[in-house]
């Protein structure tokens, strides 16, 4: 069974997505350590060292996501975490911006896949599969 | 312990010393409480958010508010101008940022700073507290309308302060429903007195003849909340604002979706906040209801969001709320454009005026869902009497502990997170998993049966996997969900 | 002098030769009977009008139509296809333009060539005859969805002709509603005579076993029409369809602003309508409603437009309609792009799906507008019956002609034009001058007293300066009219 | 009191503001001659000629406008009313199109007025007693 880290970063506390996901990826198989809202990159590479994961699931609803995310792939490298998966997804800059555009942003900073609004985590099920096997 | 006692003057001007030192502009001369009843005497009725809503009240008319804030001043001038003119808002906001939320002043400085240097907001709100007394007062004198702050801080005694001494008229918010909802592991006792607080600060200004208004923040999660659950909070927070002094208040509701249950759920707040308050002694405060446009995932599509924004409005009117909270066809992706958001206000208001003279007719129906939230209202608030040992303040506390009350997807570890709702099957919300909520057995037979109903219907097993289909239906375009096969 | 009486076969064999005449297209060899009996026994069900509305009819939801046509064949059905596609529509329209409703054919065909050398549509509406059967097979054969002729053509026997045998399963008008509203002195005798023969067509495929849906044109003038006056032209235009042999129609009517009373009229139009075809012996006549998004002056503001597309949707899902004809937020301009269209519809699908579960609760009020408006109706058919000594075709002649049925700002000569509406204070329609109105004294006393309120409200006199501010009123977002100082 | 004639041109049948407009402009004064919907450009001459109007006043709602107003001017000068306003308003072309251009192509056919939707005959009135008086 493969583990995945999931939970909500930086001062952000939409709860609902994050509960749906873990009973979701729960459902298809995954081991999933939920650190939920209000979460640290600290906090989401000490689950992912600690659980040997093979990927962390960030959502970010509130806006900020831009500001939260940055350096978190340096960070897992300096923690040993080389190959871990890093997905991002929810709401993850603020206002309605061009997708390609915060995509790439996103991927400069080191994630292998960014999810735009709408995206339902059932959506994203294929992805996690290809990348990681279930 | 905490308890439910008005903050003696004294002990209120010793903590506020404190308060004023958590972030330099606390220490600006204006936050003079003789200087600032100056100043609140000098704002005009049509700039006072207490004195319009009771001109609305008296009207029978629903006035319309939106959400919006920006890192800089000057932009949120432009925006809040901007929402005045072509949204005709009629009470303005200033929707807080959400590292001021947490008291994270130095990430909100460093957020206007970066803002101002990529030229937009790098912030999802207004840092008030960072602009402090001149920046929110230059805010003030920039518009016509009364101003607000909306937020979810847990802690808002500096925030409040500054937005007070600033001139704005409204506050939103409680010990409770800025925690639950707002926060992971913040003490509910330490919010409460952090809240009563707020709550005195607006009493000492009624003492000096300054009527300003409180708005407990009434959807909580926004998802799914079954409406006895968010009228209990309301009350409590009700209860314990008028206790410190508060005589101007507006208890909110967030759009649940089915048309009577939701009219129902306004009447109801609005009559039991009165007899809660006159039960517990708090003989002269002004209640008014407020209705949020649906609270939940919205649709991405532009024109079903205003489809779902004008029903909004249509319930509003109807149920006669006093203000409403408007959205905008940006929902589900972002902080919206001043240009989203004034669409959203023009085509509330529309609603909410062609509506005007017309109210739900008096029907069973209505009739037995106001009873039935009462009821509930009644034995949710019963057993914090009982936890509190006639304490409202000390048994709220003690009801979430044992989870007595219990707000669904809460992010907040004080909450049980036990209940489970889902809809019947005209779209009213019932519960499925009750947890250790309060209520009685005739209650939650009720419950079941009507969930027991749709299960039959849309032939299907009442679980969990209903209230996912909900959470999801009205992205999707639909009220009850409907399961996959 | 017309009578109630099913043309006989021969007859109508006749009387159809002259018709095809009209213009060269009528001499397409598909215009053989035999002919597109066959093509429409070969249309499957989900585009059949009459089987799509009995579906709907039977799960109790309202499908969304919206108005579409320009002149040329290529572009109509691009427009066509986006409504269907991006505006999801259920069913799909073609509304014809305005010379071809006149039987100026050669007018239509000018306009055809010159919006083909503009490139851009210069005829407000699908000039469908002068497209004849390939072209409108066309257009059948590239959508999903059942079509309809909308138009308001007085002599519309070549067009339904034409249409029917392209595989249309619908059309929309009656003698009277495609007459009073959209003629000047085109004798009431003469467009009864056309649309008996319409009908009697619907009937002869009714009886070679082809079900095609009618619909009576309900919302009339669309302007402050009182619910009795066009439910009872919706019914007696019903009564003389199903004499010729229709069996699936769906009667309309026009939003006319109070909730209660447009349900109200939804409710007593659909009852009375199968009460009065039993009474008057036609047993099998399938019945669905129609409702109309706003008919009268739009809201130049985009956003208000959309608010009351949305309003207007909640109406019809409470009012549990089958059918709802949609607008847009370009009504007040001009014919709208298909981008506007789509909108508008999906704005109003998200709202009728919101609702498809809820209806509007039964209550005191509701069900005494439902009994005032069939009293009014009741009124109004006795006076058609007895000045038509028992026949409803030569009835409704005389009662125009008297006065004894009037429509308010018709264009029509024939019509009495006396009668003078207005709302009262919760916006209900009602009649401040009667003219010659077959209403009792009971009832006429009950109209003045509900102005008698208004005025006293508003201390102004009911006058026709009431009349004007309310036709203002909507465009000006509100409902009922506020009087000028 | 002068005189202006009113109707609507074409095939049009919108009746509504035609009934305004009349009731409008003879409660401001106006000697009203409406000739109705449905009306044709020598309707509106004829009738301009029997009563010597001011101005005509034509509505147009349903669309065809443009086609239905060509030639007007050169028809009225014919008749030897050189000297007559020409108005036109309502909802004159079809769909919604930038009314610079559309005022410009109906200036260009002689009209003196043309009103875009919106206008109601209350803002008419002061263009009107500017342009002949009451
Ligand atoms: C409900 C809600 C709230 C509730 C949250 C209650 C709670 N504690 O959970 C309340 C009212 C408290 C709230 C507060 C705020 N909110 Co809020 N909220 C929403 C709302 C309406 C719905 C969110 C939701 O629950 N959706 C339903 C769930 C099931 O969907 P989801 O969260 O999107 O998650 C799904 C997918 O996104 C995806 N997904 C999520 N993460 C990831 C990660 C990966 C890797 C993958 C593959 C997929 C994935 O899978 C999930 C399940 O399918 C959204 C707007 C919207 N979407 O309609 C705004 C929204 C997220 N909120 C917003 C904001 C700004 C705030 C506030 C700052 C201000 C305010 N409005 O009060 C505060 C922030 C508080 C804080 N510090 O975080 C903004 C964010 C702006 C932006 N990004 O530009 C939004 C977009 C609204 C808006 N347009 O302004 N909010
Ligand atoms: C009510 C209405 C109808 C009713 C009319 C009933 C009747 N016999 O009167 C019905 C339903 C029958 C109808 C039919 C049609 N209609 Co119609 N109708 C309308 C609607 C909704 C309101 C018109 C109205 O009464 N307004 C209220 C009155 C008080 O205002 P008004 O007419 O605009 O007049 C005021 C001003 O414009 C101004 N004014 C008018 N003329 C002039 C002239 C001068 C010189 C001046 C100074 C001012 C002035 O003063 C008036 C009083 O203040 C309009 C759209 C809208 N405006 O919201 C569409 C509209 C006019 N109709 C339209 C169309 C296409 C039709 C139909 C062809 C197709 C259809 N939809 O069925 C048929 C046409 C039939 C025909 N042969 O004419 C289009 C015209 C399209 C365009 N120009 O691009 C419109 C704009 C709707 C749309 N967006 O598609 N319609």
């Amino acid at each position: 069974m493969k583990t995945v880290i999931i939970g909500v970063i930086g001062a952000d506390v939409h709860a609902v997505g994050n509960k749906i996901i873990d009973y979701v990826l729960s459902q298809n198989g995954y081991n999933v350590v939920n650190i939920g809202v209000l979460s640290t990159q600290e906090d989401f590479i000490n689950a992912a060292i600690e659980t040997s994961a093979q990927a962390i699931l960030i959502s970010s609803l509130y806006g900020h996501g831009e500001m939260d995310c940055r350096y978190m792939r340096e960070k897992c490298d300096e923690a040993g975490l080389e190959n871990i998966k890093l997905y991002v997804g929810g709401n993850i800059v603020v206002g309605k911006q061009d997708f390609t555009e915060v995509e790439k942003r996103f991927k400069d900073m080191g994630f292998d896949r960014v999810y735009p609004p709408g995206v339902k985590i059932e959506d994203a099920l294929a992805h996690l599969k290809e990348d990681i096997g279930i | 312990m905490v308890k439910n006692v008005k903050i003696p003057l004294e002990e209120f001007l010793e903590i506020r010393k404190e308060v004023l030192l958590q972030w330099p502009t606390g220490s600006h001369p204006m936050l003079d409480l003789e200087e600032s009843v100056k100043r609140l005497k000098s704002v005009p009725a049509h700039k006072n958010f207490a004195l319009k809503l009771r001109d609305a009240k008296a009207k029978g008319i629903t006035l319309i508010q939106p959400r919006a804030g920006v890192a800089r001043i000057n932009e949120h001038i432009e925006l809040l101008q901007y929402l005045e003119k072509e949204g005709r808002a009629d009470f303005l906001p200033s929707t807080i940022d959400s590292y001021t939320r947490h008291n994270r002043y130095q990430n909100a400085e460093d957020g206007i700073n970066e803002s101002e240097a990529k030229g937009r907001s790098l912030l999802n709100g207004f840092p008030a507290v960072n602009h402090g007394v001149d920046g929110c007062t230059k805010v003030f004198e920039s518009v016509n309308s009364p101003l607000q702050a909306r937020h979810g801080t847990p802690d808002a005694r500096l925030l409040s302060e500054i937005i007070h001494a600033s001139m704005w008229t409204s506050n939103e918010g409680g010990g409770i429903s800025y925690n639950i909802p707002y926060a992971k592991n913040i003490s509910l006792e330490d919010t409460i007195i952090y809240w009563q607080y707020v709550d005195r600060l607006v009493g000492y200004y009624q003492e000096q003849g300054i009527e300003l208004n409180r708005e407990p923040y009434g959807p909580l999660t926004g998802t799914l909340v079954p409406p006895s659950i968010s009228n209990t909070v309301a009350i409590i927070e009700s209860l314990l604002a008028a206790e410190q002094g508060v005589k101007n208040i507006t208890v909110g509701y967030g759009q649940g979706g089915n048309l009577v249950q939701d009219v129902a759920a306004l009447r109801a707040l609005e009559e039991q906040t009165n007899s809660y308050l006159k039960l517990f002694g708090y003989e002269d405060v002004f209640v008014t209801t407020v209705f949020h446009q649906w609270m939940g995932g919205f649709p991405e599509n532009a024109s079903e969001a205003m489809g779902l924004i004008a029903y909004a409005s249509t319930v509003a009117a109807l149920g006669k709320a006093t203000k409403m909270i408007t959205k905008t066809s940006h929902e589900s992706f972002g902080v919206p454009t001043k240009e989203a958001n004034a669409e959203g206000l023009r085509t509330s208001k529309m609603v909410v005026n062609l509506l005007r003279d017309q109210k739900m007719a008096e029907s069973e129906e209505l009739e037995r869902e106001i009873t039935q939230i009462k009821k509930e209202v009644d034995n949710l608030i019963h057993a914090v009497v009982r936890v509190g040992k006639g304490d409202i303040a000390s048994g709220i506390v003690a009801a979430f502990k044992n989870g007595l009350i219990d707000v669904p997807f809460a992010p907040s570890e004080l909450n049980a997170g036990k209940i489970l709702p889902a809809r019947d099957i005209e779209g009213k919300i019932r519960i499925l998993e009750f947890g250790n909520l309060a209520f009685d057995e005739e209650v939650r037979a009720f419950h079941l049966q009507k969930l027991q109903e749709r299960a039959v219907q849309q032939n299907r097993e009442i679980s969990i996997q209903m209230t996912i289909d909900d959470i999801y239906a009205v992205s999707d375009g639909y009220l009850v969900g409907k399961s996959k096969q």
